[in-house]
């Protein structure tokens, strides 16, 4: 397994923090003054995943260069942690001709052939796209792994069960990681499954399924250190599911009334400064730090949305071209 | 419509609070009638078609499900084969992929299968539509794919008057009605502000006939026959065209199957020329269809090919500016109702 | 609990396997000189369900007027196991006007409102809809029960995934049954699943799972009695795996090469011949009854045939109604 | 095609055969070329489409799977997108209902999405017709479905040449492609005999373009314009109507997606009148499609509105004489011919 290292995964959840809520900020910065979902320089849907840094930053600390991801639509923080270019992505977001997609895809659709990243709007659809890849790796003998990742909400689909059925008879390098944060949109997890941990769902399988508490960066490195080794062994799929938080709305623009008393406690949870304050007590960080930290990761975002601003807007007709190859 | 509405004639509200109004009436009504779906709780659905309902009701008749779509719509045939009338929601239309067998293999074919001797009085409401850059997998209207396939209904609504009378007569409808709302006629204030999507609806309950068009405007030059927010669009065209002196016949056909086709025929043998605006993919879709039934049925009125706009075959693209381009609007329908006249 | 009766399970047993026999017998007839499966007075896929006679016999003792089946393409024996008419049934295996669907439905799509039977040929499509028969009973404060069968090969299906954990969810009264046959057409239970038993997925959604081996009409009896006794005391659904077996090809037409060598034991499984000799062993049945038990299903089955045959056709503009009520 | 077979002229196999043997020169070819589905190994498909491969290739590249359409149509995309050439098989067409997501919202969308940056070079090969009583849910070709959703090609070969020669294509192709092949067309020994399914084919690798519609054959006063199957029927209504002195010109359309529109075109140019015929539900399909089409390009050349002839937007019955009621036959095309002659 991989060394942990503490702050380099402190720097990362920042780095994702900082996008996170530089995109809020920008999000609705230009959708007033009545609020229209479809204006602005960033439209559509915006699914971000405050709180959840360290479900992607403690599993993609162990994969390199080959392997794969399958994101849904709350895809930021694993794209950003596996790798894809905050520049092309922010271009993306900002729907410009210079994106990932061209503009095509847009914050649902990152498409990252060179890092193997794709993520789609469809609960639980990249679930049996990783068992695909997964099973190239392998029919190519690569010890590359692939890693599906949902929210515990999409765990009750069926493409879940089928994806989990064929990783484990065909024994295929794929993790797959269940984000639980609690709510799926607004149906919290007791509504919409009588099982209190998925991870009881992976033994149904055959496989080893573990639920990781408490939303700890390390507890999840730890848990993913296992089910990656196991499968670039070439011993089989694991089940992760992680308790995580969704800091914010489940879209931009959610009120979150149906939340009720949970909502005050969130600021609490947030794992960020929780963390920063583990690492200051341990040593590993000093207040100065935490500042420079916050700069940098700032400095960062703020190259990525000037160089999407600054890009051409794809031309109209362009929507025509690329239905095929 | 069989209610005298003079005291209510100024009760204007959106097509989403229509919606729902017609459903709580019916839920009142019938207590076999409930509500199931995502979000469709507390939360009131996402676009507010069951809004107020779970006050009113409570979590027994407006129930929340896991996002399996499979599992609740299959539910919800057996549950209308049992005698009970559920109103199911599918978020978006886009996610038909998920559960299509239990919609086009299973609700709408059981009637058939079985001879006549089982009924499934259910309705699945969904959300269609694009505009407001939610990419491809969020935007799609796909109303001609489930048009193609035997044994629904379709209903597309395109004003609040229409959407509360139509959503009383597909929940009293024995048969199973798929019950597509567009977003953008739904006056949610979230989205850009659409005028025509607020207007009079009277407080009591009524229907609207399902399987009969209405004309939206009459015309004399040019039919345009369209449906959902593209019927708004065209009366956009309208008002343009009527400045040049152009004058438009605007057919909302409010349901796909069954196709009022009369309707279409007689404005077209009225008109002499068509023009079909869709939402949907352009090709084996609406356009074709409607072009098809004007041809078989009213070719020696025709004094122009009749013509159609409609997505040109591609997914819906996220940037603005791309989305935009494939949508029709109304330029697009200006200018397709001036080349019919010169054609 | 119910009282097993011994006898009458034995006699519904045969009752069926006369049944299967006797349509195998009449589909292949007048499929002749060249084998089409569109010929005949029963035209079409045929799947016969003979070997798993203790699975219907088993769970059907157990139910009464106005509880729910939902059967799939195998649906013969449980829809004659919860008294569908046989006349009607066959009458619509031979397409007439006076069968169950009047001749639109055919061997896979056999509706019967009246004992709440249904069937149908997409795999699993059966799971969701109990759930929302269930869902009724519950409603109307009966204590009927749903009871959803699929074979083996089903459980690797979505719709199996989302129908438990919605039944389970909402402490539904269903009994779902699972026949494994060993087969799904010609691919073994090992290459569809890497669990030796469904009923260990049970677990993962927080409901009781149990496996009955060896095919015993008796065990099923029990395990189905507790399941469907749990049902109607509202305590929620259960999963129930059969091991059964398929005495005959997956279809008619069927040439069963990839069975190997499993097929030459295949005889000797036979659950009836080995029930009546428990039952004569027992004492509990003459050889004299095994005759008379036989001819008395023959008789039914006669005239069941004979109902069928001398019906009239459909009217081929009748293909036109029904389409919508 | 670019093979001379002097030597192979007098070989002679079925549909099914050949496709098989398309996959297998493919397979040969290419190691990245794998081929999934139930019962695809041991049994050969349960139409035949991949007899013989399992022995060749073994079961490391003819993979049987579970009944998890979802799950392996989607593997099959995860590995098309790492670079590999799935030929998957989903049994049935009908069966499309619990996997479509994958198909239409995946698999056909993803190229577009990226922005042309992830190719999904796959393959999905399906059944489809009925004709044989195997009811509603086993005997639709919804190839109309298909079409209508952008993104993937939709291949439909009518005979054994064009079968092998159309899934070489569809292999060496780097977008997704549906290869429907109707049961009919296959030449299975335990389906009724149709001679037209068994024909010659060279038995070296060739391609078929996808894309371009054949003139099965040559006519001058009717175009009828079909798919398939009902390629046959055509032909056997074109000898009968020989007899009468009338011909008529049959279309061999191959590929929905695309459409020759081109061929349409020209053809109807010729002939002047233009009947469609589908085994797909009427409404909202291909036969719209194409007389749409030939509205928009050929208007002033047709003598009389086109007509179809499709499945009367009623689901596949069981009973033989039901099913045969909605079938395209050679019978309702002479018919259909006739009365176009007379409108
Ligand atoms: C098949 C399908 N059904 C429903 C939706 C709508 N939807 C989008 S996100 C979401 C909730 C997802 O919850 P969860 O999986 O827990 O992820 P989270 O949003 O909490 O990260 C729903 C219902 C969808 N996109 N796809
Ligand atoms: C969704 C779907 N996929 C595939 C099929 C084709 N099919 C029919 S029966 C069958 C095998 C079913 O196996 P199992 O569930 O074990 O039932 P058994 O036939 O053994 O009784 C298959 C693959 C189908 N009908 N539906
Ligand atoms: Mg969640
Ligand atoms: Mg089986």
């Amino acid at each position: 397994m991989n060394q942990f290292n503490r702050l380099d995964s402190y720097k990362e959840m920042v780095r994702i923090r900082q996008y996170e809520s530089r995109i809020l900020q920008e999000y609705h910065a230009d959708k007033q003054p009545a609020w229209d979902i479809g204006a602005g320089l960033i439209p559509g849907e915006m699914h971000l995943a405050a709180g959840q840094e360290p479900a992607a930053v403690g599993v993609c600390a162990h994969l390199k260069k080959g392997d794969a991801i399958t994101a849904p639509h709350r895809p930021h923080h694993f794209a950003l942690a596996h790798g894809v270019d905050m520049k092309a992505m922010t271009a993306e977001i900002y729907g410009r001709d210079s994106g990932l997609c061209r503009g095509k895809g847009g914050h649902m659709h990152l498409f990252d052939p060179e890092n193997h990243f794709s993520c789609s709007g469809i609960i639980a659809q990249g679930y049996p796209v990783a068992c695909g890849q997964a099973f190239a790796f392998k029919r190519r003998s690569t010890d590359n792994v692939a890693v599906a990742v949902a929210g515990e909400g999409a765990a009750n689909q069926g493409a879940f069960h089928e994806a989990l059925n064929l990783a484990a008879l065909w024994s295929l390098p794929v993790i797959f990681v269940i984000e639980d944060n609690d709510w799926a949109i607004s149906v919290p997890k007791s509504h919409s499954t009588a099982t209190a941990s998925n991870a009881d769902r992976a033994a149904g399988y055959g496989i080893p399924g573990v639920r990781v508490e408490n939303n700890d960066v390390e507890a999840i490195f730890e848990a993913a250190g296992a089910a990656v080794d196991r499968a670039r062994a070439g011993e089989g799929p694991s089940l992760i599911e992680i308790h995580t938080l969704r800091l914010w709305g489940h879209f931009e623009g959610d009120a979150q009334a149906y939340r009720g008393a949970e909502l005050e406690t969130v600021d609490e949870r947030d794992p960020i400064p929780r963390y920063a304050k583990s690492l200051v007590d341990l040593g590993e960080l000093t207040e100065d730090q935490i500042v420079t930290i916050a700069a940098a990761a700032d400095a960062e975002v703020d190259a990525a949305i000037q160089f999407a601003v600054s890009s051409p807007e794809p031309k109209p007709q362009d929507a025509l071209l690329h239905v095929f190859a | 419509m069989t209610v005298t509405d003079t005291e209510t004639a100024a009760r204007r509200i959106t097509t989403a609070k229509a919606m729902a109004e017609g459903i709580g009436l019916e839920m009142r009504r019938d207590p076999d009638v409930f509500v199931m779906g995502e979000d469709v709780g507390a939360y009131g659905g996402i676009f507010g078609s069951t809004t107020d309902l779970f006050g009113e009701f409570g979590a027994d008749r407006v129930i929340d499900t896991p996002i399996s779509e499979t599992g609740f719509i299959g539910a919800g045939i057996g549950a209308a084969v049992e005698g009970m009338r559920p109103v199911v929601e599918l978020m978006f239309v886009d996610f038909y992929g998920v559960c299509m067998d239990q919609i086009d293999n299973n609700m709408a074919k059981i009637h058939y299968f079985s001879g006549g001797n089982v009924k499934v009085p259910m309705v699945l409401m969904t959300a269609a539509g694009g505009g407001y850059s939610d990419a491809g997998q969020h935007s799609q209207t796909l109303w001609g794919t489930f048009a193609h396939l035997p044994g629904m209904k379709v209903v597309v609504p395109s004003n609040p008057y229409d959407a509360k009378g139509l959503m009383i007569s597909a929940i009293r409808d024995d048969n199973p009605v798929l019950y597509i709302f567009h977003k953008g006629v739904l006056g949610l204030g979230w989205m850009t502000n659409n005028p025509r999507a607020t207007g009079h609806v009277p407080e009591d309950p009524y229907t609207v006939p399902i399987g009969k068009a209405a004309i939206a405007r009459e015309g004399t030059d040019v039919t345009v026959a369209t449906i959902s927010l593209s019927v708004h669009r065209a009366l956009d065209a309208a008002d343009e065209l009527e400045k040049e002196g152009i004058s438009i016949e605007v057919l909302d056909l409010r349901s796909l199957v069954p196709l009022d086709r009369e309707a279409i025929l007689d404005s077209v043998r009225k008109t002499h020329r068509l023009l079909v605006v869709d939402e949907d993919y352009q090709s084996f879709g609406m356009t074709g269809e409607v072009i098809t039934t004007a041809v078989e049925g009213a070719f020696d009125y025709l004094d122009a090919p009749p013509a159609r706009i409609a997505i040109p075959d591609v997914p819906i693209p996220y940037s603005r500016v791309l989305e935009q381009f494939v949508l029709p609007d109304a330029d697009k329908i200006v200018a397709g109702v001036k080349s019919l006249l010169t054609a």
